[in-house]
């Protein structure tokens, strides 16, 4: 395939607009505390970073398919691929984590099915990392069963008051808005009476508590609502239709904690354990791992993520032809947690027993390492997603 | 883009429709019965020839549909979905790749247009042993003058038996080499290989074989260019074959746990079975854009192409060998009978993972090529 | 542990006579093709192979822990375990497949629940290998689930007459006996009424048809039944009770498969490949195999088996002390069935394309990876094991 | 045999009830919360001492019982369920041996009876770097008349941070050669290392470090001996505390998926779960057969002793990771919260399987001793 002269041409621009205006320190390999992720309790690592999210965020390039309207760059999606090419190729970091509750999910779902109100509310303030948002949706014994919400909302007319408790909202603390399933409907059908409103993390009533994870962080909290009030106008899709909008939103969900992660735009980690080798006396020079056991894991692992950026490429091109499946979503989302559970495995391994401590420590693989864990639990677990696959896309039958 | 546009679409859905009345599964089990002597369905290569696959990499200025790798993918994917024994493989793909990469006029003018019409079937002797280890040709050329002389020993070569022409590589003054060779040249001897996937190969024998100098298709100093160019469209392919043949053994499967019942159920009904079923779609799903990535990368020249091929080729072999295995397991007794043609995707997927390296060769060398 | 005088003196002797009495031919390691099955319809491959059954079967050493009055040995678990090493120790073929059908199934079930009359008729035949027994449990359609059967006996007063088909006989054509299970009650409740006989293959009515199997063997065959005659005194266990005396036999067969394969007793297979890769030039002095992630892998198969083979001798000395559970012959059956097939796999690997012809091939290493396939669907397929491991072990739930 | 006698199940029994009664999970924790500055009770190693567990493999002259490897197994895997942070391994295994074995009845007769009274700590100090590497010791010994002088350093030495006296093991004239060095000796630094799963080990430097001769557990000849009879107890008792480990991590998901509901049903009925539990439970039976095995194997001598602890030592880490990870993903949400106890086994599994060589050194050792 090559490229024809349109194509070439916005390749040609992209390229200089982004080698004149991607600050040095942005173009450095991304480490994983200087992610941005935007929102009023955002504090910058650096001005680079800040001048980086302002001048992407003025092109709308945050957000690149979104219109520009509401803050989006009005490009295609062919035209967004090449733009994220030309980033790889030049090594800019994104300017704003494309995976976050904002960018990669509730911001699609506003544009499908958000009214015109919503959108303009909402959306320009996402595309500039002014906002960041978190996800309200499980509740505590309610696990892979979302349909089993508890939260109630009480109708006042115009406005609902909300009492309930939701868990493992990611990142609560740090965030300005949540978006959250709650019930204003009869417990049964269970599906049914669910509505999806968008809520001020600053109402009253809202009281946030980390949780403590193996891996010693605080990613997720508890999230307390007491006599919460939320105006209708902040109700997402219909009322007590909330259980089609999460859908929607679930399958831009699998889609973006995928695709946005492409294990081999970072460095190979066979390398990596190469370097380490090298520190050793005598191993200077080596040309390959001694460990050969540990070489044929690395390599099968990188043969894998290999496959899986392709994957992820594909069910780009599939979901532009409007040819995705809801298949794909579960695919991706069943190999990235995988692997990179193999991968911080693997390179905790490649650390030792220097990097199996806890308390100042030279490497926080161990902490990755566990972290990882939850890849396969949240989001949907990945025996959801092989139920997803098993009834809706094998069409196997129900016991 | 690795998704298909309306054309691709259109050659896929033809090509299944052609494959699946022509050389559904019972026809490799019948030619398999009758221990035929050629082994393939020479009126099947025909039709190809007369609708352009046979020439599909073939240029248009040599007959051929000039089209790409990614292209060939699709014909090699359907094919794997009926286990059609093809010279695909040997002829449209790998022999026609050396030739055109070898740039000699002479030789394309005389092979390419007969390939492109499905005329004649050309073999690729790569390997000595019964390791894949292509660097290690276990065949020598020596100049005198105008003539060349070959000796050596070929094994596995696809096609060997039935090719009218073998495209050999060895070492010539150190380099590699590679030679057009007539399987009827006195010192040449043909032993018929019946695989147990009842496919086809040869173990070849040059003893002297006297050559002339317009038989190598280059200056020993490009031969190297060509071997790396034939075996990555042929991994390419095979992987390709072996997407095709996975996918097909899942929808057996999945078609048999709906409909077989046990202990008052269909057997499909059970978690634990759904779950590998999913499991296994997850395998192939990634392997086919594996492939199709690859595919693009050879075709565009992109700098990981080789690395690429070999992740394709891998994850292909491991997703049809999984997918085989557990098609075997979940048909129960019935599954292990000759009866049922379960079996003989299993048989072909061992093949095809062997064939140009298996998923172990190739991880291994993903690590060679990061360096590592 | 240090053998007591009693034990030391017990090992000493069995040495002395296994020197003195084991034929050379008989101290080479074994081929599949050359293994003992015994029967009316067996052919021994030598004299020596004849010599050799014979003398161990004077000494009841066939059987050596069934009652010398059967046939057998008369020995204790201890010292049947050591005679085991001492033939292991001097590479002594078993003279008669321990695993077969007769000696490793129906024998002991007989001893257990048997007759006086049925153990005298039918017990020293089989310690001589003068018998051979196949299996007939399986039926069309009813796969894993043998409480299903549905071949029919009908009840004639001192005998009963039985219609229907069985399916999965292994070695049918080559036996001279079946004990089978066959319906002389109502179909439902299905486990009541089924009844355990045992049934002369030369009756009238028994017509044998070996199945073409994926490896191209026939090992298993389909046994039609057309009245045929069985005397009630055939009946093993009481009538109607046969699925009790099948789940006797069914244990003893899952610790009998397992038990009688050490893989380890057998050549390293990583040894095999080192071999197959000095054959080649330049390669004679390698110390260890190139291919490095073939030598993992043969290395993983080989640490698994060894641990199997510890596992198996586990299993013995707590069936010996009267500790055994149902969960250790279910978890031998599933990991036999896993290595056999991961060892057969590795076998045709390090064999390359020359194991991989059909016609005339230099091994057999393809037809064995294909019949492996097999272990893990017959005599209870791993399915069923696990099934009986989470709900009989682990005591977990029924949906 | 590789099962246990009346007063073996009766040993086993009477710890399981102490240290479920006095060291339950709930202790480690609390240990780890305090940052406790020694990170074990020295409340149960004096109990050790007084039942006789702390000299399990002291011999009877010296004040212990005098029992084989096989019996420490069971002390092992005991506190495996309980993970229990105790000085079993350093001192009454891996010291204890390294003392037995040298034969230097000087250093016997002055440590053993206070090991034997769970009076003393002793620490091995053999890895120098974050990978096991046994045989590159990361330090040098010089002799100078009767003076001996130590440079080097050493890491992850188990229970380093606590221990009086610590067996280093360390080159002499290029001969592996075992000291015992008492920590405050002038020269020697430690740097306590909190691991995660919070355990505890040191990471020791020796800088000039004076010793005299009869700080030498033996002639240089035969430290090589020592070492390797001292890593032999010591893998077969991490191995078993796995054991312990993975059967108690089990035990708990199997509980959890009883009384766990979802789409109204206990999660237990789910047969993708049950299948994964039932495997989880083939592998430990296995392993603990293979550590049952490799103890018997040390005890008798056996010829293939050392290949069986390799064997050992790889499955039952492999068992225990197996079953930790599993049980975290069958807890769900819960499983990576540190309110649950889930986690603190994953993180012993992984630290454990790395002590001493984790499952794939010992795989490829199995390689290595085949001689393959």
């Amino acid at each position: 395939m090559k490229d024809d002269a349109s194509v070439r041409d916005f390749r040609a621009e992209t390229r200089a607009w982004l080698e004149q205006n991607c600050p040095p320190e942005m173009r450095l390999p991304i480490v994983e505390e200087e992610r941005c992720w935007g929102g009023r309790k955002w504090t910058f690592h650096s001005d680079a970073q800040r001048l980086w999210l302002e001048r992407m965020a003025d092109r709308g390039w945050t957000a690149p398919t979104w219109p520009r309207e509401y803050g989006g760059g009005g490009l295609s999606h062919a035209e967004a691929k090449i733009l994220r090419e030309e980033m790889d190729a030049l090594n800019c970091r994104p300017p704003l984590e494309r995976v976050s509750q904002a960018l990669g999910l509730l911001g699609p779902t506003i544009l499908a099915i958000g009214t015109d109100a919503q959108k303009a509310r909402f959306l320009p303030p996402i595309a500039r990392g002014e906002t960041r948002w978190c996800q309200g949706y499980s509740e505590p014994n309610a696990g892979s069963d979302l349909a089993s919400v508890r939260t109630r909302a009480r109708d006042e007319g115009d406005h609902f008051v909300i009492n309930g408790q939701k868990i493992w909202t990611s990142h609560a603390h740090l965030s300005d808005w949540m978006f959250a399933l709650v019930r204003t409907g009869p417990d049964t059908p269970k599906h049914a009476g669910i509505t999806f409103v968008l809520l001020d993390m600053d109402s009253p009533g809202v009281d946030v508590r980390p949780i403590e994870l193996i891996s010693g962080k605080s990613a997720f909290c508890e999230t307390f609502l007491t006599d919460v009030k939320v105006p209708k106008e902040n109700v997402l899709g219909e009322v007590n239709d909330g259980w089609n909008v999460s859908k929607i939103l679930l399958s831009n969900e699998r889609n973006s904690i995928s695709t946005a992660r492409n294990f081999m735009a970072e460095r190979s980690i066979g390398l990596t354990a190469l370097d380490r080798q090298r520190e050793g006396p005598g191993h200077e020079s080596d040309a390959s791992l001694l460990d050969t056991s540990l070489r044929e894991r690395i390599a099968a692992y990188e043969a894998s993520a290999w496959a899986f950026s392709a994957l992820s490429e594909r069910a780009g091109d599939l979901a532009a032809a409007g040819e995705s499946t809801a298949a794909h979503a579960s695919v991706l989302k069943i190999h990235y947690a995988r692997l990179n559970q193999l991968r911080t495995s693997l390179m905790l391994e490649i650390g030792g027993s220097d990097y199996f401590e806890w308390d100042a420590p030279v490497s926080d693989a161990a902490r990755l390492w566990l972290r990882a864990k939850a890849n396969s639990i949240e989001g949907g677990s990945t025996e959801i997603q092989l139920n997803i696959l098993s009834k809706r896309v094998l069409g196997l039958p129900n016991l | 883009m690795l998704n298909f546009n309306d054309e691709q679409r259109m050659i896929r859905d033809n090509l299944r429709q052609l494959l699946t009345s022509e050389t559904p599964v019972s026809h490799l089990r019948a030619l398999r019965n009758a221990r035929s002597s050629d082994g393939i369905s020479p009126a099947l290569w025909k039709t190809f020839g007369e609708l352009g696959f046979a020439g599909v990499l073939v240029p248009e200025e040599f007959g051929g549909l000039g089209l790409s790798l990614f292209d060939a993918t699709i014909v090699a994917e359907e094919y794997g979905h009926t286990l059609t024994p093809s010279p695909f493989l040997s002829t449209s793909v790998m022999a026609t790749t050396a030739l055109v990469v070898s740039g000699n006029t002479h030789l394309m003018r005389r092979f390419l247009p007969e390939i492109a019409l499905g005329r004649i079937v050309m073999a690729c002797a790569v390997d000595t042993g019964p390791h894949h280890d292509p660097r290690m040709p276990g065949l020598g050329f020596a100049r005198s003058g105008a003539t060349v002389t070959a000796n050596g020993t070929k094994t596995f070569v696809v096609d060997g038996h039935i090719a009218e022409t073998v495209l050999v590589t060895g070492l010539l003054d150190g380099e590699m080499t590679v030679a057009a060779v007539a399987r009827d040249t006195p010192g040449v001897t043909v032993r018929r290989q019946w695989m147990m996937d009842a496919h086809n190969s040869a173990a070849l024998k040059f003893e002297d074989v006297q050559l002339n100098q317009m038989q190598l298709l280059s200056d020993p100093g490009k031969g190297r260019d060509i071997l790396d160019a034939v075996l990555a469209a042929g991994r390419i392919v095979v992987a390709a074959e072996l997407i095709g043949l996975a996918d097909e053994v899942l929808s057996r499967t999945i078609a048999y746990l709906k409909e077989r019942h046990q202990f008052g159920r269909p057997i499909g009904s059970f978690q634990a079975l759904q779950h590998r079923a999913a499991l296994q779609f997850a395998e192939i799903e990634q392997a086919r854009a594996a492939v199709l990535k690859a595919a693009r990368a050879v075709d565009e020249g992109a700098e990981n192409a080789e690395l690429m091929v070999s992740v394709a080729k891998a994850k292909a072999g491991e997703a049809a060998l999984g997918a085989s295995e557990e098609a075997v397991q979940m048909h129960g007794g019935m599954g292990i009978t000759d009866d049922l043609d379960i079996g003989l995707f299993l048989k072909r997927a061992r093949v095809a993972d062997h064939l140009l390296g298996n998923a172990h060769y190739h991880v291994t060398r993903v690590a060679a090529l990061t360096g590592y």
